[in-house]
This record gives structure tokens, C-alpha cells and sequence, in this order.
């Protein structure tokens, strides 16, 4: 993944399949094979979009990479921080687990690891491969890849160059 | 000639062709002989298969301007009687004689070739409501489809067609056509897929003054016989010149569009070209197309159509069959070969290409614009 | 009383090395045949719901599943089919009226598949689509008998107005109510996106959807339900309903579970009320009673929209066609008996009506001899599956074709023939909100804006091979047909000549 | 001479750094700082004294983070006065450093209780590195170990105390633990979690006097009761070091008394973090809101401003997450309600989580959750937003309650606004 992308949601065309935590459960599995991941590491990788269901309401909760990112702003360690390409990660290594970004994330997209409760759980954008497997895998165009519009040049979090505006494209790859 | 089985005689079933045409218009109407045109249409030897051929004079018969004179085709003596019974009822004719006609070795038990000239009988064509070329019209369909072996070759005013099976230039032989004078010629050699098994499917197709011969074959054709039928048209003779000279007949005659308009029905621009039109023509065009979708010519052919006051020649939109127009002083020359036109002029004023769709009209000069109906 | 005489009509099968009990397959069937028991933490299955719709096989992302006609097999019996048997076991347990959805399933002829086209060899050359223009512009409506010029040449004639279509193709009439506003809402914006137009149907139209208007055609059917001055002047034609192919003789119904808000408020009926179109026009029982309405609806819009008389081939179809013609209508749509619907007995379904290829042979052969073929357009409708049903319908005499099946599959139907059910598992025939999100419109409109792409291509393909490239060129020109397999009355009937001929 | 001065080196100091740079790439920043470390994050000392993490874990921003921001660090240095006409600080050593912008980030220090016999050797504070240093080195061969009140640092004190294998015992003077974020009810389930980890806990009582001569032996109770310990942490609240300003007329309450441009009563001083006493949000009245997230975003607010551009701090609330032997714990906005508020409360005494939601006119004031603490920055931003609730009330109850709960529009402003909040 090359540029600053953002995945869109359109709730109104979530189907409440369950499709992206199918996925992403694989994506970030050792195997990366749909079937051994469900039948062999079921209980040591979890997805890290949670589907919520009020039917006939239904969409995937994840995590916004927001650009004033609440979850980086209060993190006391530094563990939550922004990569060059504007994601939000949390590097494990520095997480002590005292949650505070759960205490801010306003979309409720960060959740504690069950298989480590002394570490939190959110959307990594699957920043390793080409595209999210969730909004891949999404079968009615409720989770789509937009290119990420930078509005204030001045003011990006730490220590970032300053970025050049980009216009809103629908790269539906 | 090959014998054929009644079901495969042309009428019964389509026989598809490919041909030589070719025409020669002086523009002052001043005569010539039909030496010319002969001579024009013979170079195209190999385009046609020895199997139809014919031609369309204008200007034959000065001394019968005002009467119709019919060529007719008889297979068998007792036709003729038919025929001549057929006349007596409906015509006053005026005179009847053998056309002057001499042996030929490639022509075969050629059938007799009569000429009629006749002048339809007030009374009948007032009865049925008619007017002169309608109850014409009329009365020709009613021969060809009901005298079995009698037809009607052609059927206008100071115009005839002479036509066969056999080469071209042989049949121009066999009617002795060089004796003939005439200000405008067509001429027609035929390559048809299989035996016509008589005369009269052969080129030109006459319908009153209207004389069509025609290079190719109309993709369009089962569109344009039901679309004919609906105006009264019979289609027995089953060929694309056939349909194209009742499409000319039916626009032009009944109706009354002008010359040009009647090509560009038959060979309609694209959707494209016309909304490039400004507003004016665009709407026209349109209108055009939307009302005579189903007169439109489709499929390859270069056709001449033949009239006493004008010589139209026409291509289809894109161009799939060759036609080359040629000028020197008052004479028009088209044809499917320039070498044909250069055999009869050596060096032509202009020379050119017409584009498809786009029509090439010789006009007799003192005729002027306004004229509208070929009667 | 639990027991049911009725056999599962389908048997589910999980292949456990591939079902990861994912639980997608359980969130999605929306008529609960799978479920998950929490303590074997499995999923399974209650086959005895299954409607065989696909849903779930196409959503399993290990494709662990295979829905099969259930082998169960009554004693052979030649006479008592499978589903002559089922049919009474279910009339017997219910008492009510079979319904079905979807067109007549009965294993008639498909006169289509027996019909052959031509192509030009060595005489004439195809045209090859990609290098020449191939012009596919359909304009439906009345047409004036000639063209004439004033003094300075320029046009008289007044040519009323026309439906402007890129290819004879349009969409039918399934109403907003019977169909998802998503559903109606994609057809919109595939017709739009492709120039063609699509159908109201009796439903009314629903606001968002007045932006659409240049490629509507708005119906008024025998409920006239959502008809007022607005409603008529909103689309680009008016299409007067008398018959539906698949149920020939009776009106809609609508039942009232899904009759929901906005579909209320579309049709102006209460909601909730069973939305029954009544089976005649009560306005219409005779020829000059049409008439009557067609004016009335010319007038009402002024003249500026043509009107189309949609009715389904019976017997008399051709009589019936030339009578609308004089009546001035201005397009004559004909319904063959394969036609789809959302719901209709299954017996009037399976057994009235003729197929659309003698209803429209027959019209065309008819106004022919009436000398008016060509001033009026005629649209055929009824099962057309594919751009050869549409190449041969166009060459057997129809200026267009009507296309409903075709445009649901192309949505995402799979024919499970429920729609009357009201709960599609794929949010096309359905009011329920957590069912219709499952049309996204936008993917919707692009599928079916690709079905008729690739159908247009098909066509010009088709075409140019006949050597024609102006589909005038192709309405009614049977010499381009050849029968095959069809008896010598079949083929007078249908006015071609056997292959070989 | 550099443009930016900055007194303190932490949370507050880091946000204006960053502030800073987003906007001016050049000029020099100068960091006065008491501390000789580079800034670490400060709760984490707790996890440092129990050898959860190591030293190198500490740091905030890593080392060569003040380098890339071309920050030069005068560690070890304290400031004492600030020369508001002179526009120079007066370091401990008589050195005076002009400023332009200057930022007072100088955080607090621990509250001395009033107790009697203090002073003695193993009394220790627990809120600066240096006191978890001291504290390593003098607890090895020590058994037993009070510490002097039940707040967030006094029970993290314990905590790291039992894990370094000693007898803890806390003493609270309030009737249970955590008064300042929990209501009664909440602090139950706590103090059951952390008396089942050993810790004694001596609630509702206070430290009368120190027993020992030079060294610390035990401690006496109000009622009289004796405890002996040979270390005592003091952990009793915290007090902002404001004292810099004095004396120059500065606007000072509890805290340096800042607008929300974090502006000081004097020109071009600002002031950040727990030094700073600023308007809340929920009761409007001024004061100091010591967490380590508003101390950031202060600074980062500061920062901007002190850059040249014009930014307004969010008015801050309260809020916590701490967890203590494996019970998360999560409290935002006003603990008590007024007249017309309402509380929503939902228990689930199966698996010991405890849910309680203040309402007052329709907006929510407060949240604590106890043991299932997912999803709780909904509520967060419901209170920091001041969304109308009323449609979605008994909603709330709900234990993972998300934004599919909320109204489509409320919905809709969080995903468009909050996904790319400037």
C-alpha cells in the first residue's frame, strides 16, 4: 500500500454478513488460509472488526485512522502512534495495557485482546498488504477504499512532513 | 437455356447476384446511338457469368411520346393471345409488332418479344379510381402475376427496356440495340448465384418511366417487401431491384419527395453525421429516418436509377460495391469500373468517387426544377 | 399440528472439512434454515425452510455448502409427477390458492431456441461492428404514413413524439412494492447509464426517482394506484396496463405485509392494506373505452408523451393489437405467457396465454395486412433471456423488447421463485429494510448496465454479420430467420421458412 | 536565543514540542527541566518499580525525539523566577535565560500530609522517577510497607509494593477507595479485587504519627491503632508548582489561571498540563484537571498558539482508566449529580462488571465502568460533545453500547467530523 487511504463505510449497504471478520480474523492469521485459520488457530487470532448487529441496522465497527487521532493524543506511553502513511498502530512492544485509548476512541473500535488482556486490539488497516481483506472481501460495497483528503497542511501528528492537498478519489480498486 | 425446376425459377426463390452496371446520360438530351453503351458494359465482361443482361433506353420512341410502350416477354404463343385479349379490354392500341430482333449463337431459344403501344381506356382507369400510372401500375402487376408466361419488360412513355439471359453486350446484339437512339443508357451484366430459368428476372426492373439496375444485395430486403406490402407493392419477382425501384416509385411518385430526399431515405446518413447537423437539417434528418426507417436500403449496392428526365446513381452508406461517376461537356457517365467510363471517353472533364450514401443526379437541362412526378 | 406430509423439497449439505462454522450462512438466510447451536459450537441446518435461493452458497467463504433437490422420489408414476403430488399435499394442508412466483417453469417449447439467424457469406460481407458504425437507436411511437416538404423544402410533417432508446431494450414494469426502492431505484440508474428506458409498473413512482424521468416509462394500471398530474407528466412515455404475460385475465396483488411506509405513501393507499389491482380496467370494458383513456391521457399530458397499451398474448392477440393500434395508441406491448411476475396463481401462471414469439409474429403479420405495421411500434415481452432472443424477436417483427427476469438475475435473483413471500434473500422482491440493503443500487445499476453492454455488443455482432447495420433494417425481416425443428403450421405461423430453404 | 521556552519536560512539554513543529520547522526550543531524565511517561513508574517493563520502556518519545525537534535540554536545572519585565527566567544557579514565548509546564509535586513525625529514613513519595529509584534501593531485605492514602498513586504504590514481594497495608481516610472517580457501589468490587491480592486496606482512617527514631518502625492510626512498617509511601494528593509566577502578579487559583488559548494573566507566558488550572467543560468552573491526556492536548494547544497561530483547547473533564490486578476500570465526567439528574446503572454480578451513567437535562454527565470497559470512548465523547440523549436512554444500560445505538444523524456527525477532526 502505496498511498494515504481511508476505508469508507456506507451502513446503509451493510449486509451484517460477517464476512469481514471471516476475513480478517485470515488476514492477520499465520496461515493466511481461510479454513486452517478457523480450524487450527481459532482461539489464537481474533478479528479486529467487530460486526455490530440491531437489525435491521447492522455494520462493522473499526477503527477511523482518524487524522486527530483522540487514541495517539492520549496514549502515555507513545505506543499509539501514526505511521507515514497516516495509520493509527499500536506498537505492542510499548503498550503497558492501562487502555486510555479505549477510554477515548469515540467509535468504540478498540477492544481488549481476549487471548492477552494486557494488550488492546484495533484495525492495523492490514497496512502489509495491498488492500484491507475487509473491505476485499465485503460483498455489497458497504466498506469501500477512498483516497485520503488531507485538509490542514500545518497540523498533523508527530513530527510528520507537511503533505501536499490531495483531492477525494474513489479508487475502488 | 439450362432447364430449371419450376420451384427454382427465380420469383419462386431469391438468387442472389453480383454485376457490372453501367450509364451514359446526355444532358441536353441530344440522342445517340446504343453503340456506346454497349461498348461500356462489354469491358465488364467478367463481372457477370453469361446468365442476365440488359439495358434501359430513353428517347427511343420520339414518334410515341404520349403512348405507353410495352415490352413484352411471351414463353409461349398462347401467352401472347392471353395478352393481347388482356389489352383489347383494358387499352386502345394504338400498335403491335414483333420487336426487330436477330440470332445470336450464345442466346438460346430466346422466348418472342413483342411491343405494344398503348393508351389506357379512359372509362376503365375513371371506374377504378385511378390515375393513369396508377391504373398502369395496376394493370402490369395484374399480367405478370396472372398470365403465366407472359411479362411485362417495361411499360413507359418514349423509354424500353431490353433484356435476357446472356451476356450483356450479346443481348444488345441480339435487340439490335445500335439502330436504337437514345439520350440516356443503362446497362446491366449479371452474375447471378444460379439459373434464372427466364427472362424476366434479368436487369433492369421497370416500373412506368422507372428503369433500376443494380450491383449487389440488399441485406434489408425481407424489411423493405413488408414495409412495401403495407403500401400495396406485390414483390413477385423476389429481387433487391425489384424492392428498390418500388421504394423509388413509392417515395418519389406517391409521395412527391424530391430526388435527393429520396436517396437519402434509401441510403440514410448515420445517427452521427446528423447530430453534427445544425439544428435545421438535424431535425429533418431525423424526422426522416424516424418515418422511412423501414425504406432504408441496407447492405452493399450501387444502383442507377434510370427516368425520362434524370440518372441517379447511388451507393450504399458504406460503400461495400464500387461506383465511379465521370463528366465530359453535357455527358454523365457512372459505372461499377473507370475503366469502363474511360473506354467510352477517353479523357472526361472531371472524374471522381462518390462518397457512400452520397447520390451522383444527371438532370436534363431544360426540364427544370420543379417537376415531381416521373409520368 | 406439527406433522406435515410435506418432504423437505431440498436437502442441505455441509461439507464439514470445509465449513469453518463461521455462522455467515445463518446470519444471512432470512428464512432461518441454518442456525448455530452454541454448546457443539456448529452450525446446522433446518431443511425443511430452504427455498434454495443461494444465498447462502454464494455468501460461504469456504463454499462448504450444496443445496440439492431433495432425491426423495415419490413411486414413478408417468401421470402423477413429482409436482403434481406436492402441489395437492400442499392445497390440502392449506386450503388456499397455490401462489408462485416468476415466470411459467412448464417445459413448453422455447420457440426462440428453434429459430436460427442468418449471416452473410461471399455475396454480400459482414460488417464488422468494430470498424463501421452499427446503429442500434430505437425510437418507439406513432409514425406518420409519409413525409412532406413545404414550397422551400423544409419539413411539414409533424412527427409525434417518440421514446429515444441507444438499443431496443428496455426494462418491464415490476412496481415499486412488489420489487425494493433499491431494486427500482438501480434500474433507474442502469437505464439512465445506458440510455434505455425502464418501467414504473403499478406501483406508482416513488419521489426519488422523479430525477429519472427522461428514462421512465410511468404505467397506469386497472388500481391506478399512485396516478395523479404529477405522476404523468414525470416520465417520457405512459404505458396503460390491461394483461401481464404470466397472469393473463387477472389484476395484482399486493399482499399487505409489504405495503410499508413508503410504499403506501407511493401508491396513496393506506398502510398495510393489500394493495389487489382490480382483474379489468373498471373503465374499460370495450375498444372505445381504451380509446377514451389513451386520449384522456394524451390530453392530460398535452400531447407530448407517446401512449403504450401493454396486453398479454391470448388467442386474439392479433385482432386485439390492430384494434389498440386504431384505438391511437402508439406502442402495442405484448406479454408472452413465460413473462415473470411477483405473484400469481400458479395455475392461471402455468397454463393461460400464448408464447410471445406466435403472439408477435402474428401482430406483426396483422397490422402488416392492415397497411398500418409501420406507424405504429410494437414491443414484445415474456422471458427474453438473451441478445439472440432479442435479434430474433426484432427480425420476427418487434421495434423492442421487454426484459424482467433478466435484469432481476442480472440484480441477483437465482429464481427460487418465492417473491410473494415478500422475504428475497437477495433485497430484491422484499419491503423489509434488513432484506432490501442487501441491493446496494449502485452495484445493481452497474451489473445491469454491463448485462445490456454486453447484450448491445452481442447485437451489433449479430447484425453485422447479416450484412445490416441499421436495426431498421432488421424489424420484421424474416428472410434472416430460419425454423428448425418446428412443423410447417408452426412455421406459417411464425411466417419463416424451414433451415435449408 | 531561542525563540520557545519551556519549563518542565513532560507530558504538557512533549505536546508543546509537537505543537510547536507543526507549525514553525525553525526556530530553537529551550527545555528547562528539574528532572535529570529525558521525559518518561510518569504512570508508568508503578509498572517500572514492579519490573513489568524496562528503563528503555519508560521513555515518552524516545531519545533522539528532542534532537529531530532541534529542542536543546538543559536537565538538572531548576527555574526559579520568572523576570516578566525582563523577559528572562532566573535559573537555581543565578544564570538568566531570555525568552520571547514562554510556556510554564512544571506539573505538580506531592501533598506533605499532616502527620506527625515525618522526616525519618524508608519515607518515601511515589511520583517522580528519582522517588522509584530510592524506593528500589530501600525496600531489599524489608517485609512490610504502609502506604498513606487510597488515591490512583497510593494504589499503584501498593500494587508495585506487593509485586516487589512485600505485606502492603493502605490506608484511606475517605470511606472507600478511589472517592475522587468512584461511588461507593464501583469502589466495592475494587477493594474485594484488591483485598483477594493481599493488600490490606484500613478505610474511613489516617496516619496520627510516625513511630521511630532515625528509621521509620510503624505508624499510629486516629483510632490508636498500630501498624508496623519499615517504609511508608506518601500518597496524598498532589499540589501544582506555580510557584515560579508568584510574586509578578500572575492570576493563580489552585493552578496558574490559563484561557483557552492557555494563555497566563501575563503576556506572551503560557501555562499547561497539572500546573495549569483552566474552565471545564461540564461545570464551567476553573480548575485543575491533572491526567495525563489533557496535559498533551494543553500543551499541544499551547504550542500552536505559541507558534502564531490562532487554536482553542477543548475545555477539559475528568477521566481515568487504570486497572488493578487484571479489573479494568474506567470513569469519565462529574461523579456526583445534581437535583434533576438521573443515574442509570447496570450490574452483571456474574462476572463482576458494574456500569453507572449520569444524565442531567438529557445529556450525559458521567460514566464509570468497572470489568467490561469496551467501547467506553462512546460515552467519553457523548459527554465531551454534550449530545442530546433523550432518544436513546435505555440504551445505555447496555453493556457494550456502540454507535450503532445512537440516532442515524448522531451517527452520522461522529463518523464525518471525528474520523478527520482537525
Amino acid at each position: 500500500m502505496t498511498k494515504k487511504m481511508k476505508i469508507e463505510l456506507r451502513e446503509e449497504y451493510c449486509v451484517g454478513c460477517g464476512l469481514c471478520e471471516v476475513y480478517c480474523r485470515v488476514a492477520h492469521s499465520q496461515s493466511r488460509d481461510i479454513i486452517k485459520t478457523f480450524k487450527k488457530e481459532r482461539w489464537t487470532v481474533e478479528p479486529r472488526v467487530s460486526l455490530v448487529i440491531e437489525k435491521p441496522l447492522s455494520f462493522p465497527l473499526q477503527c477511523q485512522h482518524c487524522e486527530d487521532a483522540p487514541c495517539v493524543k492520549a496514549c502515555i506511553t507513545g505506543a499509539m502512534y501514526k505511521n507515514e502513511l497516516e495509520l493509527t498502530l499500536c506498537d505492542e512492544d510499548k503498550c503497558v495495557g492501562c487502555f486510555t485509548c479505549i477510554m477515548e476512541c469515540p467509535f468504540g473500535a478498540i477492544k481488549i485482546k481476549e487471548n492477552n488482556p494486557s494488550l488492546p486490539l484495533k484495525c492495523d488497516f492490514c497496512f502489509e498488504a495491498d488492500e484491507p481483506f475487509c473491505v476485499l472481501h465485503c460483498p455489497n460495497g458497504a466498506l469501500t477504499l477512498k483516497e485520503k483528503i488531507i485538509k490542514n497542511v500545518d497540523e498533523s501528528l508527530n513530527d510528520s512532513i507537511a503533505q501536499v492537498k490531495t483531492e477525494e478519489v474513489d479508487t475502488d480498486e | 437455356m439450362r432447364r430449371v425446376k419450376e420451384k427454382y425459377r427465380e420469383g419462386n426463390v431469391r438468387i442472389p447476384s453480383g454485376c457490372a452496371v453501367s450509364g451514359i446520360m446526355n444532358r441536353q438530351g441530344k440522342v445517340f446511338s446504343g453503340k456506346e453503351i454497349i461498348k461500356s458494359i462489354s469491358l465488364m465482361r467478367d463481372r457477370s457469368n453469361g446468365l442476365g443482361g440488359g439495358f434501359a433506353a430513353y428517347g427511343i420512341y420520339p414518334q410515341y411520346k404520349d403512348h405507353y410502350a410495352f415490352h413484352m416477354l411471351y414463353e409461349r404463343e398462347s401467352c401472347r393471345a392471353k395478352t393481347e385479349k388482356f389489352f383489347k379490354d383494358n387499352f386502345l392500341v394504338e400498335k403491335a409488332e414483333l420487336l426487330p430482333v436477330s440470332k445470336v449463337p450464345s442466346i438460346k431459344e430466346p422466348p418472342s418479344v413483342w411491343r405494344y403501344f398503348l393508351l389506357p381506356r379512359e372509362d376503365k382507369y375513371e371506374e377504378l379510381q385511378l390515375s393513369q400510372p396508377g391504373f398502369i401500375v395496376r394493370k402490369v402487376m395484374e399480367i405478370n402475376s396472372s398470365i403465366k408466361g407472359a411479362y411485362v419488360a417495361s411499360s413507359g412513355k418514349d423509354m424500353g427496356a431490353f433484356k435476357g439471359v446472356g451476356f450483356p453486350e450479346d443481348i444488345g446484339e441480339f435487340y439490335n440495340l445500335e439502330d436504337y437512339k437514345g439520350y440516356l443508357w443503362t446497362a446491366h451484366g449479371r452474375f447471378p448465384t444460379n439459373s434464372p430459368g427466364w427472362w424476366g428476372g434479368a436487369h433492369p426492373f421497370t416500373l412506368l418511366n422507372w428503369s433500376v439496375v443494380h450491383n449487389g444485395e440488399i441485406s434489408s430486403y425481407g424489411t423493405n417487401l413488408r414495409y412495401l406490402e403495407e403500401f400495396g407493392y406485390e414483390c413477385t419477382l423476389q429481387t433487391d431491384t425489384e424492392a428498390a425501384a418500388y421504394l423509388f416509385d413509392l417515395l418519389i411518385r406517391r409521395h412527391k419527395l424530391p430526388m435527393e430526399i429520396a436517396c437519402r431515405v434509401l441510403a440514410a446518413p448515420f445517427w452521427e453525421e446528423i447530430d453534427r447537423l445544425p439544428e435545421g437539417p438535424r431535425k429533418f434528418f431525423k424526422n426522416m429516418r424516424i418515418i422511412y426507417g423501414k425504406a432504408l436500403l441496407n447492405g452493399p449496392f450501387s444502383i442507377i436509377l434510370g427516368c425520362n428526365e434524370a440518372m441517379v446513381a447511388i451507393n450504399d452508406r458504406i460503400k461495400l460495391r464500387p461506383l465511379v461517376a465521370a463528366e465530359k461537356g453535357a455527358m454523365l457517365y457512372v459505372s461499377s469500373e473507370e475503366a469502363a467510363i474511360i473506354e467510352v471517353c477517353s479523357n472526361p472533364d472531371k472524374i471522381w468517387v462518390p462518397r457512400g450514401g452520397e447520390p451522383v443526379i444527371g438532370r436534363i437541362e431544360e426540364v427544370e426544377e420543379k417537376w415531381v412526378s416521373a409520368c | 399440528m406439527g406433522f406435515s406430509m410435506l418432504a423437505p423439497e431440498f436437502i442441505i449439505e455441509r461439507n464439514r472439512d470445509r465449513c469453518i462454522d463461521c455462522r455467515v450462512c445463518e446470519k444471512q438466510c432470512s428464512m432461518e434454515a441454518h442456525y448455530y447451536d452454541p454448546d457443539e459450537e456448529k452450525v446446522y441446518s433446518r431443511e425443511e425452510k430452504c427455498i434454495n435461493c443461494h444465498r447462502c452458497i454464494s455468501l460461504c467463504p469456504t463454499r462448504a455448502l450444496c443445496i440439492k433437490e431433495n432425491p426423495q422420489e415419490f413411486k414413478r408414476n408417468a401421470n402423477w409427477s413429482r409436482n403434481s403430488i406436492r402441489e395437492i399435499q400442499k392445497q390440502a394442508q392449506t386450503g388456499g390458492i397455490l401462489l408462485s412466483g416468476m415466470g411459467n417453469p412448464k417445459p413448453f417449447p422455447i420457440y426462440w431456441d428453434n429459430i436460427l439467424l442468418n449471416a452473410s457469406q461471399v455475396t454480400n460481407p459482414s460488417i464488422d461492428p468494430l470498424r463501421e458504425p452499427m446503429e442500434l437507436k430505437t425510437f418507439l411511437g406513432r409514425k406518420p404514413k409519409k413525409l412532406e416538404l413545404n414550397q422551400d423544402g423544409s419539413l411539414k410533417t409533424e412527427v409525434p413524439p417518440q421514446l429515444e432508446l441507444s438499443m431496443p431494450v428496455m426494462f418491464t414494469a415490476m412496481s415499486f412494492g412488489s420489487i425494493s426502492l433499491n431494486a427500482s431505484t438501480a434500474l433507474a440508474m442502469a437505464a439512465k447509464e445506458t440510455d434505455i428506458c425502464y418501467n414504473t409498473g403499478e406501483g406508482g413512482l416513488h419521489e426519488s426517482l422523479y430525477s429519472y424521468g427522461n428514462w421512465t416509462i410511468i404505467q397506469v394500471a386497472s388500481g391506478r394506484f399512485g396516478v395523479y398530474q404529477d405522476y404523468l407528466e414525470a416520465g417520457s412515455g405512459i404505458e396503460i396496463k390491461i394483461g401481464q404475460g404470466a397472469k393473463p385475465g387477472i389484476g395484482g396483488h399486493l399482499p399487505g405485509e409489504k405495503v410499508g411506509e413508503e410504499v403506501a405513501s407511493t401508491r396513496m393507499i393506506p398502510k398495510g392494506t393489500d394493495a389487489l389491482s382490480p382483474a379489468p380496467h373498471h373503465d374499460i370494458y370495450s375498444i372505445e373505452d381504451l380509446r377514451q383513456l389513451i386520449y384522456a391521457l394524451k390530453e392530460s399530458t398535452r400531447y407530448k408523451k407517446p401512449v403504450s397499451v401493454k396486453i398479454a398474448a391470448v388467442h386474439n392477440v392479433a385482432a386485439i393489437a390492430s384494434g389498440i393500434a386504431r384505438a391511437g395508441a402508439d406502442i402495442i406491448t405484448i406479454d408472452g405467457i413465460r413473462g415473470g411476475t411477483g405473484a400469481a396463481p400458479t395455475r392461471i401462471r402455468d397454463s393461460v396465454g400464448i408464447p410471445v414469439e406466435f403472439a408477435l409474429a402474428a401482430v406483426d403479420e396483422r397490422l402488416k395486412e392492415e397497411g398500418i405495421r409501420n406507424q405504429v411500434s410494437v414491443v414484445a415481452a415474456g422471458s427474453i433471456r438473451n441478445s439472440g432472443d432479442i435479434v430474433k424477436a426484432v427480425a420476427l417483427g418487434a421495434d423492442a423488447v421487454y426484459i424482467g427476469t433478466a435484469a432481476l438475475v442480472a440484480m441477483g435473483c437465482h429464481l427460487c421463485r418465492k417473491c410473494y413471500t415478500g422475504k428475497c434473500n437477495w433485497g430484491i422482491a422484499t419491503q423489509d429494510p434488513w432484506l432490501t440493503k442487501r441491493l446496494n443500487p449502485e452495484i445493481a445499476a452497474e451489473r445491469l448496465s454491463n448485462l445490456i453492454i454486453g447484450w448491445d455488443h452481442e447485437f451489433k455482432e449479430m447484425m453485422g454479420g447479416m450484412g445490416i447495420n441499421a436495426i431498421e433494417s432488421l424489424k420484421g425481416n424474416r428472410h434472416m430467420l430460419r425454423g428448425i425443428g418446428l412443423t410447417n403450421r408452426e412455421l406459417e405461423v411464425l411466417g419463416i421458412k424451414l433451415a435449408g430453404e | 536565543m531561542s525563540k520557545y521556552m519551556i519549563v518542565g519536560n513532560s507530558a504538557a512539554a512533549i505536546g508543546a514540542i509537537e505543537g510547536i513543529r507543526t507549525v514553525d520547522k525553525q526556530d530553537k526550543i529551550t527545555v528547562i527541566s528539574q528532572e535529570p531524565y529525558l521525559c518518561y511517561s510518569r504512570p508508568l513508574i508503578s509498572y517500572f518499580l514492579a519490573g513489568k517493563i524496562s528503563g528503555e520502556k519508560l521513555y515518552y518519545r524516545g531519545k533522539e525525539f528532542y534532537e529531530k525537534n532541534k529542542v536543546n535540554l538543559y536537565l538538572g536545572s531548576r527555574a526559579v523566577k520568572v523576570n516578566s519585565r525582563e523577559k528572562n527566567i532566573e535559573l537555581e544557579d543565578g544564570a538568566c535565560i531570555p525568552y520571547q514565548k514562554l510556556l510554564i509546564a512544571t506539573g505538580s509535586r506531592p501533598a506533605v500530609p499532616p502527620v506527625k513525625g515525618l522526616g525519618k529514613d524508608g519515607q518515601h513519595f511515589f511520583y517522580s522517577l528519582s522517588d522509584v529509584y530510592s524506593l528500589r534501593d530501600n525496600i531489599k531485605g524489608r517485609e512490610r510497607a504502609v502506604v498513606i492514602g487510597g488515591g490512583l498513586i497510593g494504589l499503584k504504590a501498593a500494587e508495585a509494593l506487593l509485586l516487589c514481594g512485600l505485606k502492603v497495608t493502605v490506608i484511606e481516610r475517605s470511606p472507600y477507595l478511589l472517592s475522587s472517580i468512584l461511588n461507593e457501589k464501583a469502589s466495592r468490587l475494587l477493594e474485594e479485587r484488591i483485598q483477594s491480592s493481599g493488600i490490606r486496606l484500613v478505610l474511613g482512617n489516617s496516619v496520627k504519627e510516625v513511630i521511630g527514631d532515625a528509621r521509620v518502625e510503624g505508624v499510629t492510626l486516629e483510632d490508636g491503632e498500630e501498624i508496623d512498617c519499615s517504609i511508608l509511601v506518601l500518597a496524598a494528593g498532589v499540589k501544582p508548582n506555580t510557584e515560579i509566577l508568584e510574586g509578578i502578579d500572575a492570576a493563580i487559583g489552585t493552578g496558574i489561571q490559563v484561557n483557552r488559548r492557555l494563555e497566563t494573566s501575563l503576556e506572551n507566558i503560557y501555562a499547561a498540563g497539572d500546573v495549569a488550572e483552566a474552565e471545564t467543560l461540564l461545570t464551567k468552573e476553573k480548575k485543575v484537571i491533572p491526567i495525563w491526556p489533557s496535559a498533551y492536548c494543553q500543551g499541544l494547544v499551547a504550542g500552536k498558539n505559541m507558534a502564531g497561530i490562532d487554536r482553542e483547547c477543548d475545555e477539559e473533564f475528568p477521566r481515568n482508566s487504570i486497572s488493578f490486578f487484571g479489573l479494568n476500570i474506567i470513569t469519565a465526567g462529574l461523579l456526583e449529580m445534581g437535583d434533576k439528574g438521573k443515574e442509570i446503572t447496570s450490574i452483571d454480578s456474574q462476572n463482576s462488571t458494574y456500569q453507572r451513567i449520569l444524565m442531567e437535562n438529557d445529556r450525559v454527565t458521567g460514566m464509570i465502568k468497572i470489568g467490561e470497559v469496551n467501547q467506553a470512548g462512546i460515552i467519553t465523547w457523548l459527554i465531551k460533545n454534550k449530545v442530546p440523549a433523550n432518544s436513546f436512554k435505555e440504551l445505555l444500560k447496555r453493556k457494550c453500547f456502540n454507535p450503532i445505538h445512537l440516532p442515524l444523524s448522531v451517527r452520522e456527525k461522529l463518523y464525518r467530523e471525528e474520523g478527520a477532526r482537525r
